[in-house]
């Protein structure tokens, strides 16, 4: 039973491997000759000012909350989509129902106004 | 363009207001000026303003270097309802170079002030943010003035070579 | 509660060390505008090396999150002291210097020169030569307005607009080039008329031009009118009542995007604007959307103006016949001997203009363009100061951007259309 | 993978010593050498520097008036997309060559110095037109030739210069990187003895400039 998950296993080994190949080669190969300015943030070339102890506003965490909440709703609806023929149509209300419901989240959200920028 | 005579009426008008106002008139091709005593320089505007001269088209600096009181700001004042145009300048000395700022009855000649300031070293008092606007923030010198070198490397020709080499201008 | 930028200690290359001391003295005196609760003011470059500051203008915007309250415009980042270099050159070499500066008006820049040294002398330019300077003059219009409908639509999003813009671009630049040899900076306009008389085939190449040049903006329009990103984006953004604008000085499309029909080629016109009829294309709110309408509709409008002075261009000189202002031509060289000396004082010494001082304003394709020159009778100007419409309406970015997103900042920048080497001269 | 590769003399040696290979009576270590020289470097470098050469990525950096002929190379008629630089990058992180297209100011010159610093290896530098050269028309207190200050590998003449010469300037600073760098106009008309010698002797002038002073800032 093992043997035909064996294809699926060399895909993410050699996914894994190339991927950390690419990511490492440059720092490998990479020619490096570090000077001071390099290191500081590029800041349309003037010197940095970042303040270290700077804290964003709320408004930002906020629209990555809703950000996050809507996009794993779509990841969801991926592996259905693709295969939906094979599911029939029970798939077809189930994702109805799960859709309607966030639905129901993003008027509930549009209404409290936490879409409008503050 | 006011003509001649209403140019010296407009300058009877200002004496008549306040004596010294206005120093003296010119008239030359067409261009009509009042040239203002400097710590005047409000009144007159702000009388040029009453009779139309609502438009502060724009503010400039002029080094008249041989001849004293050097450093000159002009205003060229544009009544837009009568497409009129009159010139306003005040000659002020550079040892003295103080002259009062006009940025609340023109707010646009804000950035014209600065520049002023910054080529040709006229403080403008009561400017919000009386610093350069063109030359770094510490450079010393007003450029603009006659007597500040243009600089610029001396073009080296084999001719030159040896006298010009490595000096500037 | 403003946070200036200080940022850590460690040992700096002395060059930013003292970088960072001058910065050190733009204070930011503003208080935050109306926040309530204690927000976080973030102070934020938008610095001289930024892909949507149309050149090297630095913006040190202070932001609420994405709100911004107060933008403080830093220019000189490209002052080459163009005006201090004016005074060290005679009179016609002073065109070339001159027309750098606004470097995609720079036929406005030479026609602001010529105007004021013209009015110095009370030299009349021949019909002809008015003539062939409105055609250029419009031409270069239509190419300015072009790059910034190109380059701004490719700020807010809309990248395909700029391939469509330069293609149109490519044709009005080889018309300059066959007029005058040269795409850019090309020197054309002399004191007292045009260089030369345009070639036998400018002509029907410019009606060419002409006849494609319409149903091309038309396409533009479609381009944007279409796309209901950037109407969003444009729509309701940038707003300043004419009142301000007007206190502010603002000149050109920006002024009349908001209701004011002032135009100086209408009100004040000059080399022979009075001959043609065209229309004022004049906004309603004030808005972004306005302002592109606005100079979309100059394009139109300049079309018209080229074609009345193609059709009625006059025969006659194409320079002053006046001897002491003008190059004489080179055929005559080889037969009169004043020609000979004429031709020899001028391209030494150059002419000499009478002491006295003249302000020529014109209509440039952002604002009212004045040339102030001052003359001391020698052959070289005594002052020469141009007094540039984009360093003027830059002052009116603050009140159009406060308390608007920083999209609607870049959109508005973008509708601005400064020119950097105009503002810093 | 260090690679020892010592410089290869004059031509007549290297041929002979090809001539010996060929015959196959070059004694072993030095046929070792001869083959580790040939084979395995110029493929890498060759390789290397044949990909970075064609796949610029120059950054959107423009200053003045030769901004505008920049902007043209991009464009429908000079299409830099023939030679695949199209690919404009804002950040100096991810570009590899900055055309100083305009006049370089006293002000814009300490910005132009740490964006460079900030632009990774292997970078190039072109400086466009007759201000960024030499100061060009505005030979004055205000700005600085570019490479006062920067080390710049191929300055485009012109005021400014036509798309057309920038993208000849663009193809000869490939043909510098891929090692067939084509002989500057010295060379070809041997007038050697004509380098301009610059004031304080070295070309590229220390990142540490004093350009802040009044009056002699001249040529910074």
């Amino acid at each position: 039973m093992l043997r035909d998950y064996l294809p699926a296993l060399v895909f993410l080994i050699l996914g894994a491997l190339i991927g950390l190949l690419f990511a490492t080669l440059n720092l490998i190969i990479g020619r490096r000759v570090p000077n001071r300015s390099k290191e500081e943030p590029y800041e349309c070339g003037l010197p940095s000012e970042v303040q270290r102890g700077f804290r964003f506003g709320i408004s930002f965490y906020l629209v990555a909350m809703l950000f996050i909440l809507f996009d794993i709703e779509v990841i969801f609806l991926y592996p259905i989509a693709v295969q939906l023929r094979a599911f029939g149509d029970f798939a077809l209300f189930e994702t109805g129902t799960f859709v309607v419901l966030l639905m129901l989240a993003f008027v509930y959200v549009w209404r409290r106004g936490a879409l409008a920028w503050k | 363009m006011p003509d001649a005579t209403e140019l010296e009426l407009t300058a009877q008008e200002l004496r008549d207001a306040d004596s010294e106002s206005v120093l003296d008139t010119e008239f030359y091709r067409g261009r009509a000026v009042l040239v203002a005593n400097p710590t005047k320089i409000r009144a007159v505007l702000e009388h040029l303003r009453g009779k139309g001269y609502t438009f502060l088209a724009s503010l400039h600096g002029v080094d008249y270097y041989p001849d004293e009181p050097r450093l000159g700001v002009l205003y060229e004042m544009l009544d837009r309802t009568r497409v009129d145009r009159i010139a306003v300048k005040a000659r002020v000395s550079t040892d003295h170079a103080r002259i009062e700022s006009v940025v609340d009855m023109f707010p646009g000649a804000n950035f014209p002030e600065r520049e002023v300031y910054d080529m040709f070293g006229v403080v403008f008092d009561g400017h919000p943010d009386m610093r350069r606007i063109l030359m770094p923030e510490d450079y010393e010198g007003h450029p603009q003035r006659r007597d500040f070198p243009v600089g610029g490397e001396p073009v080296l020709f084999t001719y030159n070579e040896e006298q010009s080499y490595g000096k500037y201008v | 509660m403003t946070l200036t930028g200080s940022g850590d200690t460690e040992p700096q290359t002395t060059l930013t060390e003292d970088y960072r001391k001058r910065e050190e003295s733009i204070t930011l005196s503003s208080s935050p505008a109306g926040t309530g609760e204690t927000h976080e003011l973030l102070t934020l470059n938008i610095g001289p090396h930024h892909p949507s500051t149309h050149g090297v203008l630095r913006l040190l915007a202070t932001l609420e999150g994405e709100v911004v309250r107060d933008i403080k415009p830093i220019v000189g980042y490209v002052h080459t002291g163009i005006e201090k270099t004016a005074e060290d050159k005679a009179y016609w070499k002073v065109i070339p210097v001159v027309e750098r500066m606004d470097y995609l008006g720079y036929y406005f820049n030479a026609m602001a020169f010529c105007g004021a040294v013209e009015t110095l002398l009370g030299l009349e330019v021949p019909l002809r030569a008015q003539y062939l300077r409105v055609i250029h003059l419009e031409l270069n219009r239509i190419a300015s307005h072009l790059v910034w409908l190109g380059t701004s639509a490719l700020d807010i999003g809309a990248i395909s607009m700029f391939w469509y813009c330069f293609r149109e671009r490519e044709l009005i630049l080889d018309l300059f080039e066959m007029s005058s040899g040269q795409r850019m900076h090309t020197r054309y306009f002399q004191v007292g008329g045009v260089m030369e008389d345009i070639p036998r085939g400018f002509e029907e190449k410019l009606r060419q031009f002409l006849k494609i040049m319409p149903p091309r903006a038309d396409q533009y329009a479609d381009l944007f009118e279409k796309n209901q990103i950037l109407l969003e984006r444009l729509r309701g953004t940038g707003i300043v009542d004419r009142q301000t604008l007007i206190e502010l000085n603002v000149t050109g499309p920006l002024l009349r995007a908001a209701g004011d029909p002032w135009d100086l080629r209408k009100a004040h016109p000059y080399s022979s604007y009075d001959k043609f009829d065209f229309k004022i294309p004049v906004g309603t709110v004030g808005d972004n959307y306005d302002r592109f309408r606005v100079r979309h509709a100059e394009i139109y409008q300049s079309v018209k103006i080229i074609e009345q002075a193609i059709d009625g261009l006059p025969e006659g000189e194409h320079i002053t016949p006046d001897r002491k202002v003008a190059l004489p031509p080179r055929h005559e060289l080889a037969t009169s001997m004043e020609a000979l000396i004429h031709h020899f004082k001028l391209v030494t010494e150059g002419f000499r203009v009478p002491p006295g001082e003249a302000y020529y304003p014109i209509e440039g394709p952002r604002g009212e363009l004045g040339c102030f020159v001052r003359s001391d009778g020698s052959a070289k100007p005594a002052r020469v100061h141009m007094r540039d419409p984009s360093f003027v309406n830059l002052q009116a970015l603050a009140p159009m951007v406060k308390d608007s997103y920083i999209a609607d900042l870049i959109a508005t920048l973008a509708m601005l259309d400064p020119i950097l080497g105009g503002i810093d001269r | 993978m260090e690679i020892k590769r010592e410089p290869l003399t004059d031509l007549r040696v290297r041929q002979l010593k090809a001539r010996d290979m060929l015959r196959g009576n070059l004694p072993d270590e030095d046929l070792e050498r001869y083959v580790e020289e040939r084979v395995l470097t110029t493929t890498v470098d060759r390789a290397v520097a044949w990909a970075q050469g064609n796949s610029l990525y120059p950054l959107t950096f423009g200053l003045a008036c030769c901004a505008m002929e920049q902007i043209h190379i991009v464009a429908a008629r000079v299409d830099i997309a023939r030679f695949g630089f199209e690919a404009f990058r804002a950040s100096p992180r991810q570009a590899d060559l900055i055309i100083l297209s305009g006049r370089v100011s006293i002000k814009m010159a300490p910005v132009i110095r740490r964006i460079w610093d900030q632009m990774l290896e292997p970078k190039w530098a072109i400086s466009m037109g007759a201000c960024c050269s030499s100061m060009g028309v505005f030979n004055n207190y205000a700005l600085v030739p570019a490479d006062k200050f920067m080390p710049i590998a191929v300055h485009v003449p012109g005021c400014p210069p036509r798309p057309e010469a920038l993208m000849h300037g663009i193809l000869k600073l490939r043909d510098k990187i891929q090692g067939n760098a084509p002989d500057g106009w010295r060379e070809r008309y041997d007038a050697d003895g004509t380098e301009e010698v610059l004031p304080n002797g070295d070309a590229q002038a220390s990142a540490d400039i004093s350009i802040f002073k009044a009056g002699d800032t001249a040529g910074a």
